[in-house]
């Protein structure tokens, strides 16, 4: 492989394509199909595309290159009169990719306005209404404007958020009660233990606080240090399990993980 | 003349206790006893007056349908050191992609806008709605009854819009209805693949 | 007599900003990049300034060695209008928040509300139970064993919600980039694993 690829670097299998299409400088218009199929699939290897979410759609991408690659070679291989009726009965077996990128491009340039935009409201700030209430004479009755749903909850809620923005760093802030890893090692062992001593890894990590994944997967190193727990993988790629080592009491972990 | 003064000053007041819900030309109209008229006289004298003077910080923007006080960009630096995190906020170029597609293309669903990105993207969509940039603006016709989305007066706010309108174009229109090419793709290309085999 | 200018400009961005808990002369000195001693110069012209001028309809007040800004006496007729009729806005954000906060941290005690939101909340709390949409669900323990708030099934119908799992995840929760973070995390944790056996 010629370079590194980044995988964060593409939001998918049309922005990997758009990518190619402008380092290549193709016209898009008339995307040559050997070229961008062959460093289509390279950079999908680069990528190691089957660790990522989006695995399947740049193997569906991959497929439809092949396909429209090998449908523009067939041509060729007839006489010239079918190469006339080619020409004039089947549409160029590009022309939906195409537009399917021509469609994504645009988007993604609105994308890249939004955050123009973004950066740009960055630089004024408002302030939350003033709390009236001194004003009140009498407890009212405050009625939602619309039927409100869910989402309106949330942006109520956001909108507070980033009220609470200003004004923190000057006041004495409470930091997040950080987890211990020595507490987190109990927890880990409480959960295994109601999964019946075996569970999948990901189960270990139901949230999306970092700081709480972090201190799990600490955590986990030292249980499997001191072989409390083992790891446990059939094959690349397959689930990850986590297993606690049989035999052993409640207190003896305890005494272990206090030492 | 002078009743004039008095009416910028119960604006700045009332623009002052409003604060980010802004108030509308007919509601300045309405707290002042004044005629909207009066108001639109008024509000241009003073949205100038604030960007001229150099001692004020602070200066009237239209945003998200209503008038609202702003600070003034070129104190953004001290601002910032009042704030936490100030840069914390930005959108992942996931979410900002799905945005703009809701952006222009609602009432959408998430089908249609994954059609368009050629990736899953529920999640984004997720952050988006959590962040009260997009909701559920209603349910597409036949089966399934896909929930539509469409953005929010926080997105406008969050852009700093006036309102929907104020989004810059699309880049050029390609001809044709892309849309439709798009939803018949996967149908095209499984037939066409199908065949291959 | 530029820079007083731009001083007076950031100053007043400040206070603007900083709400009803205004900033100290060391804050604004900090905050500006400037001495007390010119935060206090500048401080005593805006302040007689703010005064005179008619148009103004804000002033600074000094409050328990803070500064912050106030409206000025003579408007208040028109803000007791703004209070007596109330942007619907303004009422659904207020009880929106704290429906929010109750619903994702139930249960929770008034104090609790009041410490996320930094307002005081009994208003929205009284209405919102008198909709019935929230409601007493036991005493916290320890000292004065406040009530302690959550949710209703009313509120679940007016939401149109299964039961309360179904509720979106909230935005912090949902923060893209840590996400992100965290898929990469556990990939490269994998790929560790996966060498190390």
């Amino acid at each position: 492989m010629s370079y590194e690829v980044k995988v964060e670097a593409f939001e998918g299998p049309l922005d990997l394509l758009l990518h190619l299409i402008n380092r290549l400088e193709i016209d898009i218009y008339d995307i040559k199909m050997a070229e961008i199929t062959t460093q289509y699939m390279e950079h999908i290897h680069a990528m190691k595309v089957l660790e990522l979410n989006e695995a399947s759609e740049y193997l569906v991408m991959a497929a439809t290159l092949l396909s429209i690659k090998s449908k523009m070679l067939l041509p060729i291989h007839h006489g010239e009169e079918m190469e006339d009726d080619f020409d004039i009965q089947m549409d160029d077996p590009r022309d939906e990719l195409v537009s399917r990128l021509i469609e994504y491009k645009k988007y993604k340039e609105a994308a890249t306005s939004l955050q123009e935009m973004e950066e740009e409201r960055g630089l004024f700030y408002t302030r939350p209404p003033a709390d009236l209430s001194g004003y009140h004479e009498t407890q009212q009755l405050a009625m939602f404007e619309h039927d409100v749903n869910v989402f309106d909850m949330l942006g109520a809620f956001q909108k507070m958020l980033r009220r609470k923005q200003l004004n923190a760093p000057l006041h004495t802030r409470i930091s997040k009660q950080e987890v211990s890893i020595k507490e987190q090692m109990k927890h880990v062992i409480t959960t295994l233990k109601q999964g019946g001593g075996k569970m999948s890894f990901y189960a270990l990590f139901p949230t999306r606080d970092k700081m709480t994944i972090v201190t799990t997967f600490l955590s986990l190193l030292e249980l499997i240090k001191r072989q409390i727990v083992q790891v446990e993988q059939k094959d690349n790629f397959d689930e990850l399990f986590v297993l606690l080592r049989k035999g052993d009491t409640e207190s003896e972990f305890e005494d272990e993980i206090d030492e | 003349m002078n009743s004039k003064m008095r009416l910028m000053s119960k604006i700045e007041s009332l623009l002052f206790v409003s604060g980010d819900d802004g108030l509308t030309k007919k509601q300045l109209a309405f707290l002042t006893e004044s005629t909207e008229q009066e108001i639109s006289e008024t509000l241009e004298t003073m949205m100038q007056a604030y960007v001229q003077q150099e001692d004020r910080g602070i200066e009237i923007k239209q945003l998200a349908g209503t008038f609202q006080f702003v600070t003034k960009q070129t104190n953004v630096k001290s601002i910032q050191k009042l704030v936490e995190n100030p840069t914390a906020q930005s959108l992942s170029q996931a979410s900002l992609e799905v945005l703009a597609i809701i952006a222009y293309k609602q009432p959408i669903t998430r089908i249609e806008i994954e059609d368009i990105r050629g990736v899953k993207s529920e999640r984004p969509i997720y952050t988006l709605a959590a962040k009260g940039l997009v909701q559920e603006v209603g349910r597409a016709e036949g089966t399934g009854r896909a929930i539509l989305y469409g953005t929010t007066t926080e997105f406008l706010q969050y852009f700093g819009l006036k309102n929907i309108k104020a989004l810059p174009p699309l880049p050029e229109e390609v001809e044709g209805d892309e849309m439709e090419d798009a939803d018949l793709f996967m149908t095209k290309f499984q037939e066409a693949f199908g065949n291959q085999e």
